[in-house]
């Protein structure tokens, strides 16, 4: 079974790689370029049949490595 | 005085602290990062350098090593643990320090020679400086930009947990002497039990007046004081 | 499959190197050995075009240990220390991708000088970027630094030195040229040679994947607008890998178990295999099924011919297998007995127990072809210039554009991206004229520098090949070294074009004169030709990396000012040469006539006085002059120091644009202080060497009596601004 | 209008980084884990109203900075 994970910076927290980016698009000429943030996107797959033990196997590998909970925030996805 | 360095598979700065330590007199061991027992040790040194790639965020894999659950046994009975650059991410990582360390400001890794103001002097690790002193120091990362909660810098604040600021060479804490963007341009901090420290520059790299300055020497001769 | 004619070209072989190959095998290949003999005999894997005209360069000396013919060139510095190192270019792939392009470059240098036993101690690199207008040069910079960086920075080796410069020459082909430098014990070298019949072949580092399929052959041609489709082979570089490889491989080393071991580099598996037979003399024979893959159902095909990074191929002991895999599990890397070499003189590949390939190594290797290629001597060009017909200018704008100009900004912005300071041995970095690395736990150094002046191979090559020798031997001197030998990069246009080839044969010839003049043999290198898009070439950029050895460490000597009152000696002779230099370039735009003139005698003899002066511990700094000569070389002393100076005009050469910025070759700056200075004469004088009193140190001025006078605070911005603004 | 753009590495281009997360997690105990693949996301927000319109300047941004179209593939899709 397969899923992706995004992860993102909580709101709170500065986004220094998102604020580069966005600085040079609009630099860049991209002037419609409201904001722009970064994160992580993982496509993870696991032997497992059963979707809400699969779901939370990722879910085990988000909290336990994946993401670092004190600043990020994640969404677990199922892919067809 | 006895000490460790935890070797991770891409540490590159092991041998460096290892060379400091024993130029201070400490008898030192080496210790690979799949041991699950550490020498009895008076200091745990956990170098800088790039832990496993520092591929997913810098010292989230290290911290998940075996011998890691070691260290953590080890700080909460007291033992004194300094982490350098990398082994600044990992302390985070594992919890023993709080607060995080982004991506420099400017997205570049940054080596250069900054200055950083002693804050805390009243420490096992920084007795040896005065208080307010300017180092120049080495800095060579690629996040070290400090960033933590307004709740934990409170109480970095009142504790009076924050080791060094950077500043620039007359001691001025600023925008413009803030060389990765750090919050309030923290370079080192302390647990509140401060037995842990945790810095971004490196004092190994400053103990041999041929190759740079001296400036380090008082934070290793501090802890064996 | 059936070759076709097709199929042919598209491995890169003419129709008379494919015939040459039926008539080595005495049969038509099948795909699977195409593919080998077009990594094999691509240009850069056989140097097919280059073999002849590199037979003559001087390759030995009592410091030479191991000169070129192996993965990297060995010298003898004293008491059992050896140096070990060499230069390669990565310039296509940095092209395409140049962060991945750049990275996999140092990787690739990198495994070089382990491969041979020495722990790396310095990185260095020569990068040529087009014009800084051209549209990709912006990103191309930006990609090419991040990427040095990001690789040696991971795997913890300081990147000490090197060059930058922007020409529009390159706007189409950049060059990215990576130099290691490493250390051994003189009695624990490892070499390529296999040796034994029935010795286990062993793969041990990364996986195989589809990476760089054909990456030698892409070296191998020139880009054109089909270049864009060959971007899939691109390599992706992992520092972390190279590091694990690195240390295992050092402890592998420790004991005697490794016959022979060669890094897989350009064409993988199949040239480490085929060099390693066929320096021994032997065959090899390989079962691909137990090849590492990283991708599911890879053929044979690309098995051999791919390019991915961070592997090696070890030669060992019998009954040594167990303790060595266990070093490679200790890292978390792959050790896999692939196959043996055998009596045959083959190469022969298995897969699902089917020999699905088998060439005689010879045919592969020695029997390569070998090509004497025509080329064209350059004519001496005649033009000189006459600044009455130059518009006039003042002598402080002509500085400030040349200082303030890209080529010889400060390049911090670079240097500082890179960890030059890691391993606690780097007594001098970047930004001097050599950078200067102590040998971990001893009382010496190493100096290192690389350095090319295109500008003059183009105009002339046989000047231009001794003047880069010269200018790297004198960068060693300045900070007291004694230079021992170099490495060489050629990066050269089409060899196929005469013109080309024949700035390729005078180059290599006026290196070889340099070279055995100053006792400054070659021992290691890498050619990259085709370096061009639709049949325009770059000019030719001969790079030089050369070492030397600081016998006894002392503060290290660099090129910044001192104190205040002391004299400014000029050794060397002044004639006021302009043709082909920076002053004409950056304020007229003007690149014409013959570069300044080599006389090897005097370069020998006024570099060897400067040494005897720094030996006696007279000189408080000293600078060579080159580009932008003798007033910009003043400046770069001034602008990092608190002090400038004071000098006369000249007596003799009264044209002052000619004696400040002229160009003439072997000269160097000393400051020493005042009450030296009948010491230094009569040493300088003892040796014949001609010398100028110029003038003194002050404090906070850099200025010549009666025509200009700049703070060295000014001169600092100056010479700091272009890169923090592009 | 709100964009996010998944950014992944091309199928047969090596993943040192998807490699080491992939061996940690199995070290870890995560024996069902079958591969892993890291990749970058981005959450994008711009001043325009015409779906077409927008979907062409955030593609406009991919192919000019956010994604190396040598290595890397990329998809958007607009977020509600
Ligand atoms: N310009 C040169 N001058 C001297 N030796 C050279 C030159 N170019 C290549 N060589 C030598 O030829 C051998 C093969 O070079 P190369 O294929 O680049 O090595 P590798 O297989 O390690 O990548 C090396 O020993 C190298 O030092
Ligand atoms: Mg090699």
């Amino acid at each position: 079974m397969k899923f992706s994970v995004t992860v993102t910076l909580k709101k709170d927290v500065l986004d220094p790689q998102g604020k580069v980016v966005e600085n040079t698009l609009k630099n860049m000429g991209m002037t419609d370029l409201k904001s722009i943030r970064q994160g992580k996107h993982f496509e993870i797959e696991v032997n497992e049949n059963n979707i809400t033990e699969a779901e939370k196997k990722v879910d085990d590998m988000c909290k336990k490595l994946l993401v670092n909970l004190i600043i990020e925030d994640y969404k677990i996805n199922k892919i067809l | 005085m006895k000490s460790s360095v935890i070797v991770f598979p891409g540490s590159n700065c092991d041998r460096d602290v290892a060379v400091a330590l024993e130029k201070m007199q400490f008898k030192n061991k080496m210790v690979w990062h799949k041991e699950t027992r550490l020498p009895k040790s008076d200091l745990i040194v956990i170098p800088g350098g790039f832990s496993y790639g520092d591929y997913l965020r810098s010292g989230a894999i290290a911290g998940k090593s075996l011998i890691i659950d070691e260290v953590i046994k080890a700080a909460s009975s007291g033992c004194l643990i300094l982490g350098i650059c990398n082994g600044f991410q990992i302390l985070t990582e594992t919890g023993l320090l709080k607060g995080t360390l982004l991506r420099n400001k400017n997205l570049k890794f940054i080596n250069k020679d900054v200055h950083i103001k002693v804050i805390n002097n009243n420490t096992k690790f920084s007795k040896k400086y005065k208080k307010g002193q300017i180092l120049n120091i080495n800095i060579a990362h690629n996040e070290g930009n400090f960033f933590t909660d307004s709740k934990h810098l409170e109480e970095l604040k009142k504790e009076n947990l924050i080791a060094f600021k950077y500043c620039d060479e007359k001691g001025d804490i600023n925008e413009n002497s803030n060389p990765n963007g750090s919050l309030e341009n923290i370079a080192g901090i302390l647990n509140s039990n401060k037995n842990i420290l945790g810095m971004m520059p490196h004092p190994e790299r400053m103990i041999d007046e041929i190759i740079s300055n001296k400036d380090g020497v008082n934070l290793f001769s501090s802890l064996l004081s | 499959m059936k070759i076709t004619n097709q199929l042919i070209e598209k491995h890169g072989l003419k129709f008379d190197e494919y015939n040459e190959i039926k008539k080595l095998l005495k049969r038509e290949p099948n795909l699977l050995e195409l593919g080998i003999f077009s990594a094999m005999w691509n240009e850069h894997c056989s140097y097919k075009s280059s073999r002849i005209h590199l037979k003559k360069l001087p390759t030995t000396g009592k410091q030479v240990i191991q000169g070129p013919g192996e993965n990297a060139g060995v010298i003898d510095i004293g008491d059992n220390d050896a140096i070990i190192f060499k230069i390669e270019s990565h310039n296509h792939p940095s092209y395409i991708e140049p962060y991945q392009g750049a990275a996999t470059g140092v990787g690739g240098i990198l495994r070089d000088v382990f491969t041979m036993g020495a722990r790396p101690i310095a990185l260095l690199n020569s990068i040529h970027f087009g014009s800084p207008n051209h549209k990709k040069t912006k990103s191309l910079l930006n990609g090419v630094v991040s990427g040095i960086g990001g690789y040696g920075n991971c795997i913890g080796i300081p990147t000490v030195a090197g060059e930058t410069k922007f020409n529009e020459t390159y706007n189409e082909n950049i060059l990215v040229n990576a130099m290691a430098v490493g250390h051994a014990k003189k009695d624990k070298i490892f070499y390529s040679k296999a040796k034994g019949i029935n010795k286990s072949v062993v793969y041990v580092g990364s996986k195989t994947g589809r990476d760089g399929i054909h990456g030698a052959s892409m070296a191998s041609a020139e880009f054109d607008e089909n270049s864009e489709e060959k971007k899939p082979t691109v390599q992706v570089g992992d520092p972390f890998t190279e590091k694990l490889l690195m240390e295992a491989c050092l402890e592998l080393m420790k004991d005697n178990s490794i016959i022979s071991i060669q890094d897989m580099g350009a064409a993988g598996l199949t040239s480490s295999s085929v060099e390693m037979a066929s320096k021994g003399e032997l065959g090899i024979e390989l079962e691909l099924n137990r090849v590492p893959c990283r991708e599911e159902n890879m053929t044979p095909y690309e098995m051999m011919l791919s390019e991915s990074q961070e592997r090696m191929l070890i030669i060992l002991e019998d009954g040594k297998e167990q303790d060595a895999k266990k070093i490679f599990d200790k890292w978390d890397l792959d050790f896999v007995v692939i196959g043996k070499t055998t009596d045959t003189n083959n190469l022969t590949l298995k897969y699902n127990n089917k020999i699905e390939g088998e060439i005689p190594i010879e045919a592969l290797a020695s029997k390569a072809p070998l090509y004497n290629r025509k080329w064209s001597k350059k004519k001496k060009s005649n033009k000189k210039i006459d600044l009455k017909d130059l518009k006039k200018i003042k002598i402080e704008d002509a500085l400030i554009k040349i200082l303030s100009s890209p080529n010889h900004s400060n390049k911090n912005w670079i240097t500082n991206q890179y960890d030059q300071s890691v391993m606690c041995d780097t007594i001098q970095k970047s930004g001097a004229d050599a950078a200067i690395i102590r040998i971990h736990n001893k009382d010496k150094a190493i100096a290192v520098s690389v350095d090319s002046s295109a500008n003059y191979c183009k105009s002339h090559p046989t000047t231009g090949g001794k003047q880069i020798v010269c200018e790297n031997w004198r960068n060693l001197i300045t900070v007291g070294a004694k230079p021992l030998a170099i490495t060489n990069c050629l990066n050269f246009g089409n060899p196929e074009n005469n013109e080309i080839m024949g700035e390729f044969a005078e180059c290599l010839q006026g290196i070889k004169e340099a070279c055995e003049f100053l006792n400054y043999p070659v021992v290691s290198g890498n050619v990259s030709f085709y370096n061009g898009t639709n049949k325009k070439n770059i000019y030719p950029t001969p790079v030089i990396g050369g070492v030397g050895l600081i016998k006894k460490l002392s503060q290290p000597l660099n090129h910044h000012f001192k104190g205040q009152n002391n004299k400014l000696i000029l050794i060397g002779k002044t004639f006021g040469h302009l043709e082909q230099s920076c002053f004409l370039k950056e304020n007229y735009s003007i690149d014409i006539g013959m570069p300044p003139e080599i006389n090897l005698l005097n370069e020998k003899n006024n570099g060897e006085s400067l040494l005897k002066l720094i030996e006696e511990n007279l000189v408080l700094s000293s600078h060579d002059i080159s580009n932008g000569g003798l007033i910009t070389a003043l400046s770069e002393m001034a602008l990092n120091s608190d002090y400038g100076a004071k000098i006369q005009k000249p007596k003799k050469l009264t044209n002052l644009f000619r004696y400040f910025f002229g160009e003439d070759q072997a000269r160097y700056i000393v400051e020493i202080e005042a009450h030296n200075l009948s010491k230094v004469e009569k040493i300088l004088k003892d040796n014949d060497t001609y010398y100028e009193n110029i003038g003194h140190t002050q404090k906070e001025f850099f200025e010549i009596e009666g025509e200009l006078k700049i703070s060295t605070k000014s001169l600092f911005k100056i010479n700091n601004e272009w890169y923090n603004n592009y």
